[in-house]
């Protein structure tokens, strides 16, 4: 049934590097931006709540669109990162950045979940037991959210398996270079005949993910143990 | 009276507009609801029973596509436009040919699999003999429609791309570095046909034979389209 | 302990508005629920900041909202044992005990992990989670986390609360212990009045917000006699018990005590409830009762039908409570001699 | 109350296996810690499923593993109250109070709510979010959730753990109001030996799994002045105080006994400690004392240095506790005549 | 700045009832996927899980055929629609399927997270007063996860807003009648000089989250009372 051509092959790959690289990359700045929305009293949080869901609220297309605008040759970021000898679009960063941005909100909003749970009075105590707020981030926020981290993770790898409108914008579809699953599959759907094939690449997403939730619900499980008080 | 569905390749989007408008002011209480997209896309609706009285496709393809699947009145099929292929491209001197391309870092094309415009274009340049080198290069960058494909090149993103003529004048910055001889590649037409509903629909009849009037191709030739000849309207 | 407040902080309707100064070792805060006690605590752990005010703790600013001074928790050096324990749930209870002495530097370091875990009788708890400990224990880690930070100051907020009697009773040596050999200043918050007395030697007794009054945890105790529900207690410290018969011989003063109980080795603690004396004119002969006392009135005290007497016997004092109608009857004034009988079986070991 | 258990459950290491019938309409079961009483309840209340056995309630088969019928919970009509009350945080006292009520068939409503809300004085509550209310105002709006519900049996694990003596005391008096008043059977848990003698009358005794014992609840307390640290309590029912002097006079069986305490109007339960009677062989005249009984022994039990004395006097029986050198010196044996000497400040009011 | 046609408009308006619509209907959905997800002792329920998952894994697009499959004229549901007289390809109801799909998997990790936080005593308690099953799920399981409900529903509001994928190939793109905001960005970024207007339909957008973002704030903490026990 799964009848897989090399270039296929080479597009599962890609997108297992790419997913994987894009939760990793994401997770320490998810986590640090729910610390922000949940512990840091701003005003104006609201604000950045509403910026960080913009991945979510506009068309990954349009969401590609400005990637392209911040990190093409003419954009804002482009110079920068060609001066550092660092091309973004057209290259497998350019997928990865695009699912990390399209995934973020997603990570955001399940570690903030999370953190919203831990008993403030864990905090009050690491304070006041000489830890700095870094401190008490990095020794109690982090291990007390670590079931919601994970869960964060497992959605935004999932998400970023089927990541489709920002990531051929930005790294566009170049076969063996950035061609990743979902646009793999897209190529198939468009070419009369291709369904079959497409089928086949949807499945390997689907078995991926699968593998990816059973393995956060076993780790997760490990987290479980705290609760009790 | 009555509703007219269209599904229209998005690159026609424009002149459908104008000329649905047109249309409309002069068949009071007929509406047209056109239906915009890839033409991929569009065929598949077609053939799961979307609603549709007309068919625009890019290309053949998609067309012959869905007479297999007798969705299509076979005789109302005609080429609604032609249109034309450039390589377009950041300000530099033009393109003498197609061997060019190599001196190329990265040329956007689409996707040939699926984006009509880059069927012709690797026509092209298999034509030119110089596609293989390109693809074992990796200098193509596979856009899924055309409208990214000029973006990339009114970006600088890319050296070259493929796009068609009508699209040409969207750019800002990029200028035509080549219009590809038509003898590289299939004809360039948007076939149409009235679906097998269609045909049964008498605005949607009307609206074909509009198609076909002076006012139309004149509309067609304003934002770009070559009209076909007289007469080869039926395969 | 050199503590200067001056602290005023607005929640609602409810508004604390307290300025003292405090430089003994234990001291207590007392009150009702409600009372603002902590609020207080949270104030000045730096957990909440005040609305206006100064608190300076041996000599350092720790918060003065003239000149914007807001010392962090983290700064300030004041260690925290909550109502509930609140040990990390993610550590063991070794992680949790150095969880403070880790980030203390290493000259602050005045207190032995080892000893300290000895002390409290959870050495051999160390690898255990703490979701495996139970409630005694749990209170017994939090305290030793909180010491181990070599705080200048301990708050203790209800540390006793929810805690069964029994329980109660088990921890309380060891705070004792622990803040005498560790020398650690102490706050101790509590709306028990039996607590406070064992823990704190002067206290200041909140109300509605506001210090309504600021006395020693003995006479807190005595005034209690007369409005408290569970009236006055004698509290006996007691050792080298020697046997005598089924019970035990205890030296008090200058006269023998005879118990049923017999107490650890060392100091013990008996707790000898006020009701549980008996007064006579003559010495009653054949009673069931062990300790029969001469002793003398040193004083009288009380309102309504609670009347306090205390007796001096054998060199110590204990305080009896009788009723209006017994003072005329044994004709009990200041001088007088009366007879106190104690049953072997009224003394109760607290620890 | 019928009820017929003959369970099976195993956890882990832990194996309750339990088999008793039980018929008085007020039993208890005691146990230590980790004895499996809540394990116990669980299963009962089917909330969970023994691995084998029969459990059987007024004739009907609630479970049986042999025959397959596992009754659901909510079919089970069987209340249950928890040791913490876990009222619906989303609801008021009102809904919270009707939640089974409303869902019990119209023919089996028994009891009516306003005046189960007046027994428990939570009347004035109705409105308030559960949130608002004090630990001792929560518990009573479990009960009262559970007991309208009407169901044919209530289970309470330890439904008083964790609340301070003084609110235990308050809700003791409404527990047994609501058992009494709408006649409901009680299966009642707890390691307290206090609140079993309170609540029940007939005791199974739980340790690792298995019923060890099972005697009246009157004769548990009496082994406990031997082996308890409290040791033992009478508890005397007592009303209709006259006022004499600043103390009150308590008609009980054919005497009076003179209290510092006044009751409430109607039946008070006093606690008397048996360590709180002395006795003396002759009346010992001037005393602080203002009960001097007579009495005749009715009986002695105990062993090491806790003598337990059954009084029998003015009708009603006292168990004071002396030590064995009293014993001998008092000469006291059945049938002796002794004078029992108990201060007024000695009789604790409990409800 | 928003200089919006009488076209913008209406796929603003489009858009606010699709968004509204697809939210609103899930909901009952999602709450029960969650309710067996978390409370129903099922073998084989992570498999569940992993088909709950699909719209998230899978890229729009492909999730797109694959309910164009389902409900046209030859697939599976189309007959039985179209028993019904009702017509799903080409209709406002097409796009709002569509958005109710991809936000699906959203929604129910998000009513999961606060079922898995409701004290499992409560539910006890809620049996033992002969409440069946049904009955504690709408009486004591849906109050208490009301506020995981709503930020589900924001999340799910907020990626209905940007469905662009599934739509088009669901839907279509007709002007005025299926046409939501991602779709006329998309037609926008196909015309001369569209970027301007394609700019303010994101705009708008993205007001519009963030209106529905702060109202699910403002509510969420009437929710929050509870906790305390
Ligand atoms: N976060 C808060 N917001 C509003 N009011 C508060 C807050 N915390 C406490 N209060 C109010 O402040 C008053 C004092 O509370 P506090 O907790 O200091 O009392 P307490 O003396 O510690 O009582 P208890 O013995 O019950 O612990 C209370 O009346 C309470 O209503
Ligand atoms: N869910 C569980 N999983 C495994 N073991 C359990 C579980 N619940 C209880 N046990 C075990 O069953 C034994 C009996 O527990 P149970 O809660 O019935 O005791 P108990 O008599 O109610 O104690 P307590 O007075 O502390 O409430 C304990 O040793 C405990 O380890
Ligand atoms: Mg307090
Ligand atoms: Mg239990």
């Amino acid at each position: 049934m799964l009848n897989l051509s090399p270039q296929d092959m080479q597009a599962i790959w890609l997108s297992a590097q790419v997913a994987t690289a894009a939760t990793l990359i994401s997770v320490p700045f998810g986590f640090v931006v729910a610390y922000f929305l949940v512990f840091v009293r701003l005003p104006g949080k609201a604000l950045i709540e509403g910026v960080v869901n913009l991945p979510l609220v506009l068309p990954p297309v349009v969401v590609g669109y400005l990637l392209l605008l911040l990190f093409g040759q003419s954009g804002l970021m482009g110079p920068v990162f060609q001066s550092l000898g660092i091309r973004i679009i057209f290259t497998l960063k350019g997928a990865v950045i695009a699912s990390a941005v399209v995934g973020f909100p997603l990570l955001v909003r399940s570690i903030r979940t999370g953190m919203e749970d831990i008993d403030e009075r864990y905090l009050q105590a690491s304070r006041t037991l000489g830890a700095r707020w870094w401190d008490t981030l990095l020794t109690i926020i982090l291990p007390l959210s670590g079931r919601a981290v994970l869960a964060g993770m497992t959605l935004m790898f999932a998400r970023s398996l089927g990541e489709f409108g920002a990531t051929i914008i930005l790294a566009g579809n170049i076969p063996g270079v950035t061609q990743t699953i979902p646009l793999a599959i897209y190529e198939y759907t468009n070419t009369p005949g291709g369904d079959r094939m497409a089928l086949s690449l949807c499945l390997v997403s689907i078995i991926i993910s699968f593998v990816v939730l059973l393995a956060n619900e076993s780790v997760s499980r490990k987290f479980r143990q705290r609760a009790t008080r | 009276a009555g509703e007219v569905h269209l599904s229209v390749a998005a690159s026609m989007t424009d002149a459908i507009k104008e000329l649905d408008a047109v249309f409309m002011a002069d068949h009071p209480g007929v509406t047209m609801l056109p239906n915009f997209g890839s033409s991929g896309s569009l065929a598949k609706q077609v053939a799961q029973g979307a609603a549709a009285d007309l068919f625009v496709s890019a290309n053949p393809k998609w067309m012959s596509y869905l007479e297999t699947e007798g969705k299509i009145a076979r005789q109302t099929v005609r080429d609604l436009a032609k249109n034309t292929l450039v390589v377009i491209g950041p300000q530099r001197a033009p393109l003498k040919s197609l061997n060019d391309l190599q001196a190329m870092e990265r040329i956007a094309l689409g996707s040939p699999g699926s984006v009509p415009a880059g069927q012709y274009a690797a026509q092209a340049m298999r034509a030119a003999g110089v596609y293989d080198r390109l693809v074992e290069s990796k200098k193509l960058v596979m856009a899924k429609d055309v409208r990214q494909a000029l973006l990339y090149a009114d970006r600088g993103e890319v050296d070259g791309a493929f796009v068609y003529g009508t699209d040409a004048l969207l750019v800002q910055k990029a200028v035509i570095l080549y219009t590809v001889p038509a003898n590289l590649h299939d004809p360039i037409s948007y076939p149409m046909g009235l679906t097998v509903e269609g045909e049964k629909n008498s605005a949607a009849r009307a609206f074909y034979d509009f198609l076909a009037s002076p006012a139309a191709i004149g509309i067609l030739e304003k934002y770009g389209f070559g009209t076909p000849a007289a007469g080869t309207a039926v395969k | 302990m050199n503590l200067n407040v001056s602290v005023r902080k607005k929640y609602g309707e409810f508004q604390l508005d307290v300025a003292f100064s405090l430089t003994e070792n234990r001291c207590g805060i007392f009150g009702p629920s409600g009372s603002g006690k902590s609020t207080l605590m949270h104030l000045l752990a730096g957990l909440l900041e005040p609305d206006e005010g100064r608190i300076e703790l041996a000599g350092d600013t720790l918060f003065d909202s003239a000149r914007h001074i807001n010392v962090p928790p983290e700064k300030r050096r004041i260690g925290v044992v909550f109502q509930h324990a609140h040990l990390f749930p993610h550590m063991n209870v070794r992680r949790n005990l150095l969880y403070g002495w880790k980030r203390t530097p290493e000259v602050e370091r005045r207190i032995d992990p080892e000893d300290l875990a000895r002390v409290l009788q959870i050495d051999h708890l160390l690898e255990r989670g703490v979701n495996l400990l139970s409630g005694g224990e749990r209170q017994r880690v939090a305290l030793g986390r909180t010491v181990l930070a070599c705080p200048r100051l301990i708050l203790m907020d209800e540390p006793l609360n929810g805690l069964d009697e029994e329980l109660k009773f088990q921890i309380i040596p060891y705070l004792k212990k622990v803040f005498s050999e560790f020398a650690v200043p102490l706050l101790f918050i509590s709306h028990s009045l039996h607590e406070m007395r064992l823990m704190a030697e002067e206290v200041l007794v909140f109300e509605g917000g506001h210090m309504q009054q600021r006395l020693p945890a003995e006479e807190l105790a005595r005034r209690s006699l007369v409005t408290g529900s569970r009236g006055y207690a004698n509290l006996l410290t007691l050792s080298g018990p020697r046997p005598h018969g089924d019970l035990w011989l205890y030296r008090w003063g200058g006269t023998d005590l005879i118990l049923t109980e017999s107490g650890a080795a060392g100091d013990n603690v008996f707790e000898l409830a006020a009701k549980d004396i008996t007064l006579f004119k003559r010495h009653p002969e054949a009673s069931s009762a062990r300790n029969i006392l001469p002793c003398r009135v040193a004083g009288i005290f009380g309102a309504g039908n609670r009347i306090g007497v205390e007796l001096a016997c054998g060199g110590g004092h204990l305080i009896c409570q009788i009723v209006p109608e017994s003072v005329r009857e044994l004709d009990i004034r200041q001088g007088a001699d009366v007879i106190a009988v104690i049953k072997a079986s009224a003394f109760r070991r607290l620890y």
